[in-house]
């Protein structure tokens, strides 16, 4: 098969769990990587390492270990920006997970006075495919500021309907905010095309790359947003840790976000000013040795390529469809095709006609494949396409055909049991 | 989970419901119209109850519902209506929490055949943690729906 | 001497990084554990246990690595709860630290309806002792709101100065928040009678007690408070996690604070509803695997009982003092005495004549001693006390008799490098 | 980092310059003050600065100051104004470039003593990053309040 990763058994044993037997002796096969990805040791290890020596919180100790920790933490900051293509490495934000960063920009843009702030009569443009992380604060700035939250919907296919975008985006748009791969249907949006009209009416542009860091290489000005957020957990790092990009001169506009320790220049009981960007949205100890992790785990991706792992990712992509396309009574919600560009994430949902996506997933899991079955924190987009709920595949670097050929096997297996077949 | 496992989940008798579900619809006459999200599946209930009065010791006339989930939360629906339908509300919370009592025990609390009927069947699924909330939606919707018509119930709450 | 741990050298074991050798040769002795806590051996095993074996995203997923992670992971939050003596798991929120805790808090107050709502004419009061963390996200709720911040002055000894207290709580109060034990000053405050009289005039009552929690046995319920927030790292758990626990009654009254994914009920393009507590408050993928740390941590700080740590500190502390006393020119700022009811945190600010505490920290450092020099992120405070900055050494249940011998010799050392002696 | 290290960090001129302050104390006239801070140990610097004229080739007629901090700091600004007074703007930015080297090359850059005359003596600084920031907050303090009375400096930025 064209564009697997090289050595892939090689490559898989870098990743503990992958080698874990489940119930009745079946091996895991974990095909729920959008939700979750699998660590490498080299990323425990870095944990482990700085937990057992060099331990001490940043920026305040001056110590010895305060200085090895604080060095770093920076130098993930350095490594994450190095990988994002970042102009600066103080645009790079850390908090807490994907949704933390979009918050964080809908929060303070509740708050921001001038040319930023947010109000009656403006606009906030979604899209009907985004993750919960991406509706809700919007639909939280919508109601406290009194701006009107519009969305582009989606076409059969399950691409944006891009035909009312004049419409959608006028002078009154304030915010664009968009995922760059959807979490459910894979679609790959065009985020510098819909970047640029935007820029054009004078709005700002977000756009949630949870699903697309991880899978594609990534570049932040190429991109044309003045925001990027990703979270660690998907990317091979560690949980608590997320990433936001931000342009410096957006950035600096903002107000603060959260309030307390390192986001300071000076406090006096009456008034305290800020630092400058980042630290200035880094409120209080921040994730230290997670930090840690996420720098090893966006060398270990950048060793291997993430030009690569795109290969990878489109190749397995490409062979999960065609088996799935074989199964009678199965439908993929969204893109069937990896296409020409070769432009498809790696989430595959789909429903099997008389069974629920939880009977579905159970019977997979019984034979110790592991996928997830619900609304996948996209409510709308399942609503658009008239289901409540579907399975969802999704693959990464140490995925084999193998593995796509144990989750076609599984799902003919669930349609005898439950004798739909 | 072993395979026997998976048929200790999935009886005949949850699949038989699941297929051929009793009462299923919304009917007329109903005092209270009640819906209920599984926020994690997305599993959803609507559910109306027809009392014949409005004490404490009404019978139970009517459960009619529409739902949409999996075949152990449709079943348990169907089983539910039809073990309720027709019994006063302190017999039918005495059925609930029998149940409650079944499901959160792990697999580890022998169930009363000639109380839940069908709904022994859904011992097996208290062994698998992530479906006892299946099995429940429907319980809590017909609760939450009855309260609503007589006020406040004494019964034990979920946790 | 009274109250140390038994076998203390046994329990130093447990933590890796203490046996650590620095530059020229000298032992690592870490004074610096108000800033951050070392870790012991079971937490960092339990991590790794986690990211090697366990891995999985929560509640989403339901297959067996993601039924073993979600069971791990609501563990973890029964552990606190009990840890906490809370009525309720429910109402055990994982927050990243401290501070997002208290920025929850005074985020959700500034879009509360009804009885909570905080605006124009209403007063939040704190006082001048508090960690910035418990001061800037109040200011920036009364800048927002137009409510009016207030505070509690200090004594010369570093009490809260009460006299004022019919004065600064009143039927305007809204909101008193204040930290339990001084992570400057070393003060333990009396929370309880604060919160029983700010409950007479209907205000809320915020405990930050991210001093408090590592040090001493904590009761939410018997503390009075309506909030408790602590901070993972400092109870020898890992960073990127943090705790705010919250009454029931209130956390349900209060709008969602950051939106996303598991914090929902539903969510149409429209409008959502939000989950009950805890996952209200926690949008986004939660901290797992710290919270897998911070489970075990707490089960290690209660096999060894909250008491017996207490105790040890109070002694280590007590001893500190002494040994402090006996250096011509050093002054302690806060308490000088552990005092009768052992109430005094761990915390030892000072300052020594003619030795700026940068310098005292460095040459310090030079011999392998790990103190911090600053403003401890507390300028208030030390402007109270007429100083720009302090030394502070501050003590945890691993350290020795020993290790506060090295700290006196070491400041004695530092007056000779200076000539000040 | 050995004792010696230590000494390398406190040059005797260093602690010469911290016990007596050349320049200390502010005073007229001044054309622009200015207020710094290192927000991690919070250190502050008042600092105000006198030019002859306010085109690019003015003479620094007076650096004045009220600084509070470490050794290294209060010694830095000592330093710095007695190197520039007397100089030119360009001479004075041409000297805080060749300071600035000298300080970020973590110990490997040889300074030019004829040209940083005690400010060479901070060349050990340069070998513990976390007192980096100390040495350079007088110098930041200057060059903003120069650049308030004339306007942007062409001077390369601190990272
Ligand atoms: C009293 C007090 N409050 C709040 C905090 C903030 O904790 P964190 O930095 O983990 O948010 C700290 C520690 O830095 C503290 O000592
Ligand atoms: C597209 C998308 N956006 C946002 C998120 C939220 O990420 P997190 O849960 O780490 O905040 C996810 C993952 O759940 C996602 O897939």
């Amino acid at each position: 098969m064209d564009g697997l990763l090289p050595e892939l058994e090689v490559l898989r044993k870098d990743f503990p769990i992958l080698s874990r037997t489940l119930a009745d002796g079946f091996p895991l096969v974990y095909l729920d990587s959008a939700n979750t990805s699998q660590k490498p040791q080299v990323v425990i290890d870095a944990m482990v390492d700085h937990l057992e020596r060099h331990n001490a919180n940043v920026a305040r100790a001056m110590h010895q270990i305060g200085a090895e920790s604080s060095a770093a933490f920076e130098e993930a900051r350095d490594k994450v920006a190095t990988f994002l293509n970042a102009p600066s490495r103080d645009e790079v934000i850390f908090t807490k997970n994907a949704s933390e960063g979009l918050n964080l920009v809908a929060n303070t843009l509740a708050w921001a006075k001038g040319e930023l702030s947010v109000g009656e009569g403006d606009e906030i443009v979604i899209t009907e495919m985004e993750h919960h992380s991406n509706i809700v604060p919007w639909q939280l700035l919508a109601e406290r500021t009194g701006a009107r939250l519009r969305w582009f919907g989606l076409t059969e296919d399950g691409a944006l309907d891009l035909s009312n975008i004049d419409d959608l985006l006028n002078e009154r748009t304030k915010v664009v905010s968009l995922t760059w791969v959807s979490n459910m249907l894979g679609t790959v949006n065009p985020v510098r095309q819909i970047a640029d009209r935007a820029h054009q009416v004078g709005a700002l542009v977000v756009v949630d790359a949870a699903q697309a860091v991880p899978q594609m290489p990534v570049d932040v000005v190429a991109s044309g947003a003045d925001f990027v957020g990703f979270t660690g957990h998907k990317v091979t790092g560690p949980t608590g840790i997320g990433v936001l990009w931000g342009r410096r001169q957006v950035l600096e506009q903002l107000p603060p976000f959260l309030g307390g320790g390192e986001m300071i220049a000076t406090v006096a009981m009456e008034r305290s000013t800020y630092a400058d960007i980042p630290h200035k949205f880094e409120a209080g100890t921040p994730p230290i040795v997670e930090a840690v992790g996420l720098g090893v785990a966006v060398d270990y991706l950048s060793a291997i390529g993430m030009d690569n792992v795109k290969a990878h990712e489109q190749a397995i992509t490409g062979y999960a469809l065609e088996g799935l396309a074989s199964i009678g009574g199965l439908r993929v919600l969204g893109p069937r095709t990896v296409g020409n560009g070769g432009e498809r994430g790696g989430a595959i949902s789909f429903e099997i006609e008389g069974i629920h996506p939880h009977d579905v997933s159970q019977v997979l899991d019984s034979r110790g494949i592991a996928v997830r079955a619900g609304h996948h924190c996209a409510k709308p987009a399942h609503k658009r396409f008239g289901v409540q709920s579907s399975t969802r595949a999704s693959s990464y670097l140490y995925t084999t055909p193998a593995e796509i050929d144990a989750l076609v096997d599984g799902l003919e297996y669930t349609k005898k049991y439950f004798r739909m077949s | 989970m072993t395979t026997q496992n998976l048929d200790s989940l999935y009886q005949e008798i949850i699949l038989d419901h699941y297929k051929n579900p009793l009462h299923a619809g919304l009917r007329e006459p109903f005092e209270a119209e009640v819906h209920h999200v599984n926020p994690t599946c997305g599993d959803e209930v609507t559910l109306r109850v027809h009392l014949s009065g409005s004490d404490d010791r009404a019978v139970i006339d009517d459960v009619s519902y529409d739902a949409e989930g999996c075949s152990i939360s449709q079943a348990a629906t169907s089983v539910m209506s039809d073990l309720v339908i027709g019994k006063t509300v302190p017999e039918a919370l005495a059925l609930h929490e029998q149940f409650l009592d079944m499901m959160q025990g792990r697999g580890g609390v022998e169930p009363d055949e000639e109380a839940l009927e069908d709904g022994v069947a859904f011992a097996g699924v208290a062994k698998f943690p992530a479906r006892v909330k299946c099995a429940l939606l429907s319980w809590m919707a017909w609760k939450d729906a009855t309260s609503r018509i007589i006020g406040e119930l004494g019964n034990k709450e979920q946790p």
